[in-house]
């Protein structure tokens, strides 16, 4: 039983560290990224080419998702910023065009062979929890994520920064009225969110294995998450990643055939009845 | 003197187009070989369902993710019957088929994703779009699941008793599609310049102020939807004609993704921009897969650059050469 | 004359701030009626919560007889409440003649006709051109709305309404940012539309409210403060209190 | 505004931009592949791609004139396979079809033989459906899901060990996936293998997290676990299974899972049972010969799936010079019975059912001896299977 419970806590623990990140560039700038996929994939190949190098995997956890970040806000510039004036179709359709040509730069890049982060040495080896042999990893996994959201959440709550951000969220015009450059918030966010992707990336590594299409398979789970938890809203995707994470935990065992249509009924149903999501707290246009 | 100036800008768009398919008629008598003449009937069939989605997007402003699923959706209808109930059923029986079931499924998603709109819309277009794909993955002792249903038997093109010819052969298959998708053309051209299609593009351009004109906003929208799911609908029904065999990544998330880029490269809000999309859409995937085995990284290139540096789309570069040379022809 | 349109004890909260709180109005037919106050006081919420925009949260709204509290827009518009928006709402991308062609197209019940011409409905483009007439954008007919001065803009939302054959026309401050001419305009064209219907106005322009509207309501925070003919307005103490603030200034 | 002139100019424009037919020079026998090298089936296709350049490579020449191969990229889909089949056949003249690498676009371009009209010889898909489907369509390369299974349950029965254990089934929710399961409990209960769960548990395809069936192998206290899962998974579900430490308790049979997916799983993978027809572990001198040709050519580890298509690929050009021409009925005769001695052994496709009967051995990952490859994980071979031992009886 405490098996059960632990597979579904990890699941949805990388559900949220992977889908935050898109959660905060919506919720704050207003930009529907669908290459967020495709960035949490640049983190886990950036962590597997420095840990393949012999750069210590606790190391390459810190650097690759600041490289991801880089690039992430290498591409706002050159990318996001010039249309997001435009309707949000465009930069769906701009974004959908970027996570292809990612897609195909890992290929080009490091070939199409499924990868692996190497595990390291301290975090194999399993622990006996109640008579349950868990592996150290999924563990350490665990413990990630809750640091990185309460990091987060630290951030937002507490620094003078994220009350830019939060501010931003709700009223843009008037927070550039009072003398914040929106350039640099909105450049900051991508860069932060393309961070939390790399995060995520570079866990995942080691347990989901690195391949090119790795980031466009997690793409429509992460959009799942958000959708229920309210677009926007942290503490709602924390709930919304622990339901989807049991439900498909628990529905591709037992009911293998149409787990995945319960999640996008859940779904469908928030949409339709909880636009703001779970816990109310959406920002919908 | 409103009126006359519309109809004349109408009069002269509608003579353009008609050359336009005297020109597609005259094709297969110019292109080489067969491969090319199959090659514009599956971009003519794309073209249609890439003109669904701008009926959709381009007049009524509903964005939808996953609306190559309801081309899915009448193509395996008629998969399904050929294979299993009539594989001799002529065209009379298995395009109206098609056609009723996409409906019926695509009004039980309209009738409730209307009530909503903008991304929610997009998102509920998600929703229910997996779902279709999952349950046709799913139903694997109908639809084989994902080997899908291939050597599907090609029907006979006939006119009562007269049979005038066997999809199998590229140019019947040619010019039957061209027949079907000319008059959807014609026809939802004509939809969307008549007062409904006014209704629609008022919604677009302003949705509470159409509600406060006193139309209702969440039937219209059903109904825009349901003339795009139709048009989707025939699209698949002419696709598994021609193909003969169909799959479930005909209707996944990524084939959703690829007619929402073949409309927005074409240009929204023009019918016919979409034919041009699915074109260059095409040809590009096309002709770059040939060279070299990177093409996504060119084709991500190409979708990145259009979207930036031309909003419009292909379309409005005719629309562009056009007004210039009136121009020209105007103060000469 | 009897009362077109009656709210009673209607309320509007958002939250714990109570926008609406606890109106009752009539409004006769063939009559101006003002609803004026300061910012803030709730004047645009009761107009959205009366014209269906804002669900009310408590009370009815009775038009003609019918209780309309929670019948959606369109079917409030297809009545005959009429409304314009005090932040213009119009089809920018559209001509001018088209914002209000699709208005009357729409009234007639023509929407639904699919295989003729949208320009082909000769009594549409009449009546259109009718209305365009009367508010004074004859000239500006195949003009698009966004590149519209100001002031044409807000006569163009005038001019959507009216395509609707209202029987009450509510017009949410309609000469704000208008010249001294076309607020004039505006006054010759409510004083000659109040012949056949009902005018609802909220206002800002005193000088303008006390010389055409028959009977006034002051809003203050929310509620009903006074009411009565322009001359009991002037008199009253407590509409004197609310604009200038009594003594203990709370 | 709405529409100029240039409306019907610049669509012209469009379609007469496509290249005329190109010059020929010397007239080569072009052999059309369509492999999978985008998606996830992307590294067996690349697999695939390479040991029939190779073959063209060793061949040199049929009846005189050079050999072109044409590659198209299929991106595992149906629709996307048949167009880049009828572009190979109409506008590229190809004289046989080859390659392929996923079942749906393997049967999609064999639903469509009549109008190709040419020779299809599919080197590596393993959908029983093949077994006589079209006069034109031919298997030679890569073994049958049933060839498979029976080789892994001789390779249980012929392992005492393996024997006494229970088996839990796992399969990867599609076509593949399940014809293999079904097939294997029906083959193991005949033969009397104990299986735990008959109605064998299959894992959705974007499944990430395989603890759910870890946990349940665990729980199910069974002694080895039948597991077909496609190339680029099976290395993921092995990894995960080995956090949890199952490898020491449980023998796991992994369908055919590729070298590069051994490499990338490491450590983690030794002791996994497979079948497959060739691994470099083979000491034969064309084997030896094959694998250095395929290492000095492509500097990667060789394949099985690279010899499994170069193999295929040989019959094919065999054939087109045993047939004198490129007629493509007389290609498809000289097919039938067609025989070669390649890297692993004589294969020879069955004038029955146009599939191919060969050798198939049973091999188990363990940390390679020193190799001129750099390759950490051999497939060694623990048992080899004659072509009747596999069958089907013909």
């Amino acid at each position: 039983m405490i098996q059960i419970c632990l597979n579904c806590l990890l699941l949805s623990a990388l559900l949220l560290l992977i889908s935050i990140g898109l959660n905060i560039i919506y919720g704050i700038s207003r930009v529907v990224n669908l290459a967020h996929g495709s960035l949490y994939a640049l983190g886990a190949y950036f962590g597997y080419s420095m840990v393949s190098y012999g750069v210590n995997f606790y190391a390459a956890l810190l650097l690759a998702p600041l490289l991801a970040g880089l690039c992430g806000v290498v591409l706002e510039r050159l990318i996001i910023e010039p249309i997001r004036h435009r309707d949000m179709t465009y930069t769906l359709i701009l974004t959908y065009g970027l996570s292809v040509f990612i897609d195909g730069m890992f290929k080009f890049i490091w070939s199409d062979k499924v990868q692996f982060i190497q595990m390291p040495s301290s975090l194999r080896g399993t622990l006996n929890l109640f008579g349950v042999h868990y592996p150290n990893y999924r563990l350490f996994v665990l413990a990630a994520t809750v640091c990185v959201i309460l990091g987060l959440l630290a951030l937002l709550e507490k620094t003078k920064l994220g009350m830019i951000m939060r501010a931003a969220s709700t009223i843009p015009e008037m927070v550039s009225a009072l003398g914040v450059n929106m350039k640099l918030v909105h450049m900051g966010v991508f860069g932060l969110g393309c961070v939390l992707a790399g995060i995520g990336g570079v866990i995942a590594g080691p347990l989901l294995s690195v391949y090119p299409m790795m980031g466009s398979e997690m793409l429509l789970s992460c959009f799942v998450v958000l959708v229920i938890g309210g677009l926007g809203s942290l503490r709602g995707a924390i709930l919304a990643s622990l339901l989807v994470g049991t439900a498909q935990t628990l529905g591709f065992v037992f009911l293998t055939d149409f787990a995945m249509v319960i999640v996008y009924l859940m779904m469908a149903v928030i949409l339709l009845f909880m636009p703001k999501g779970l816990l109310a707290e959406g920002k919908f246009d | 003197m409103e009126k006359a100036i519309g109809n004349k800008k109408d009069r002269k768009g509608l003579v353009i187009q008609a050359l336009v398919l005297l020109a597609l008629v005259l094709l297969p008598f110019v292109l080489g070989n067969k491969f090319y003449l199959r090659l514009v009937t599956e971009i003519i069939i794309y073209g249609l369902l890439a003109m669904s989605l701008d009926v959709l997007l381009g007049f009524t402003g509903l964005l939808s993710f996953m609306h190559a699923a309801y081309m899915g959706i009448g193509a395996y209808t008629v998969a399904v019957f050929l294979s299993y109930v009539d594989p001799g059923a002529s065209i009379w029986v298995t395009f109206p088929l098609g056609i009723a079931v996409t409906v019926v499924l695509a009004f039980a998603a309209g009738w409730l994703q209307v009530r909503t709109g903008g991304f929610a819309f997009a998102l509920l277009t998600v929703a229910f779009g997996m779902m279709y794909y999952t349950l046709v993955w799913k139903a694997r002792s109908i639809t084989c699941g994902d080997d899908g249903l291939c050597g599907l038997p090609k029907p006979d093109i006939s006119l009562g008793p007269i049979v005038l010819g066997n999809m199998n052969d590229s140019l019947t298959a040619y010019f039957f599609t061209l027949a079907v998708v000319a008059v959807c053309f014609f026809v939802t051209r004509r939809i969307m310049h008549s007062p409904f299609g006014a209704v629609l593009e008022s919604i677009r351009e302003n949705t509470e102020r159409a509600s406060f004109i006193g139309i209702n906003v969440r039937n219209y929208k059903l109904m825009g939807w349901m003339l795009a799911c139709t048009l989707a609908g025939i699209s698949g029904v002419l696709f598994t004609y021609m193909k003969g065999s169909v799959s479930p990544t005909l209707m996944d998330a990524r084939a959703g993704g690829i007619v929402l880029m073949m409309t927005l490269l074409g240009g929204m809000g023009t019918l016919w921009g979409a034919f041009i999309g699915a074109a260059a859409y095409i040809f590009l995937q096309d002709f770059i897969s040939a060279m070299t085995e990177n093409w996504m990284v060119f084709l991500g290139l190409a979708v990145i650059l259009l979207t930036l540096f031309m909003p419009k789309g292909l379309a409005d570069l005719p629309i562009r050469l056009g007004q210039r040379l009136t121009r020209q022809r105007s103060n000469l | 004359m009897s009362t077109i349109l009656s709210t009673n004890s209607l309320c509007r909260h958002f939250g714990g701030v109570r926008a609406v709180n606890d109106v009752t109005i009539a409004i006769r037919d063939k009559s101006v009626k003002a609803v004026i106050g300061p910012n803030g006081a709730g004047k645009t919420t009761l107009f959205n919560t009366i014209t269906g925009r804002l669900p009310a949260t408590a009370g009815t709204v009775v038009f003609d007889g019918r209780d309309i509290t929670n019948s959606p827009v369109h079917e409030r518009v297809k009545l005959g409440i009429c409304r314009t928006f005090q932040i213009n709402s119009l089809f920018l991308g559209a001509t001018v003649f088209e914002n209000v062609r699709i208005a009357k197209q729409t009234r007639m019940g023509k929407s639904l006709k699919i295989f003729s011409k949208r320009d082909s409905l000769a009594d549409v483009n009449e009546a259109t051109f009718e209305i365009l007439e009367k508010v004074g954008l004859g000239g500006k007919a195949s003009e698009l709305a966004n590149t519209l001065s100001y002031g044409d803009q807000r006569s163009l939302e005038v001019a959507i309404a009216l395509a609707g054959d209202p029987k009450i026309l509510l017009l949410d401050e309609p000469t704000a940012g208008m010249s001294q001419l076309e607020t004039n305009n505006i006054i010759r064209l409510i004083q000659k539309l109040v012949k056949e219907i009902a005018v609802v106005l909220v206002e800002h322009d005193v000088d303008m409210v006390l010389s055409i509207s028959d009977s006034i309501s002051v809003m203050h925070q929310g509620s009903i403060i006074g009411e009565g003919t322009p001359d009991e307005i002037c008199k009253n103490q407590r509409v004197r209190e609310a604009y200038l603030g009594d003594e203990n200034g709370h | 505004m709405r529409k100029g002139l240039a409306v019907c100019i610049s669509v012209l424009l469009v379609l007469t931009m496509m290249p005329l037919r190109p010059a020929v020079a010397a007239d080569p026998i072009k052999i059309g592949v369509v492999v999978t090298l985008t998606g996830m089936a992307a590294q067996l296709g690349i697999d695939n791609r390479n040991g029939i350049l190779l073959a063209a490579k060793h061949k040199g020449t049929i009846l005189g004139r050079p050999i072109q191969i044409i590659t198209e990229d299929d991106e595992g889909q149906s629709e996307t396979g048949i167009r880049k089949a009828e572009k190979l056949v109409f506008k590229d003249k190809v004289v046989a079809l080859s390659g392929v690498t996923v079942a749906n676009v393997g049967q999609a371009i064999a639903g469509e033989a009549d109008r190709l009209n040419v020779p299809f010889l599919t080197t590596n898909v393993m959908t029983p459906k093949f077994y006589g489907l079209h006069p034109l369509v031919f298997r030679c390369g890569q073994v049958a899901d049933d060839q498979m299974t029976v080789a892994q349950v001789m390779g249980i029965l012929k392992d005492p060990d393996l024997m006494k254990r229970s088996w839990y089934v796992l399969a990867d929710d599609y076509a593949w996936g399940h014809s293999c399961a079904e097939e294997f409990i029906k083959l193991a209960t005949e033969k009397g293998i104990k299986i735990k769960n008959p109605t064998y548990d299959n894992a959705a395809l974007n499944l990430v997290d395989w603890s759910p069936f870890v946990s349940k192998i665990i729980s199910a206290e069974v002694g080895g676990v039948y597991a077909c899962l496609r190339s680029p998974v099976a290395p993921r579900f092995v990894q995960q299974a080995a956090d949890f430490g199952l490898m020491e308790k449980v023998k796991i049979i992994g369908g055919t899972p590729s070298e590069a997916a051994l490499e990338a799983a490491g450590e983690s993978v030794v002791g996994l049972i497979g079948t497959c027809c060739w691994t470099w572990d083979i000491d034969t001198p064309k084997s030896k010969a094959f694998a250095e040709a395929y290492w000095k050519e492509f500097k990667e580890v060789p394949p099985s799936q690279g010899a499994q298509a170069y193999t295929g690929a040989f019959v094919l050009f065999n054939a087109i010079e045993k047939a004198g021409g490129t007629d493509p009925k007389k290609i498809a005769e000289a097919l039938k019975g067609a025989t070669f001695e390649g890297p692993y052994g004589e294969v020879r496709i069955s004038p029955k059912d146009n599939c191919m009967r060969t050798p198939v051995k049973v091999v188990v990952a363990e940390r390679a001896p020193k190799n001129p490859f750099g390759a950490k994980i051999i497939k060694k071979v623990v048992a080899s299977l004659t072509p009747e031992e596999v069958g089907p009886a013909e």
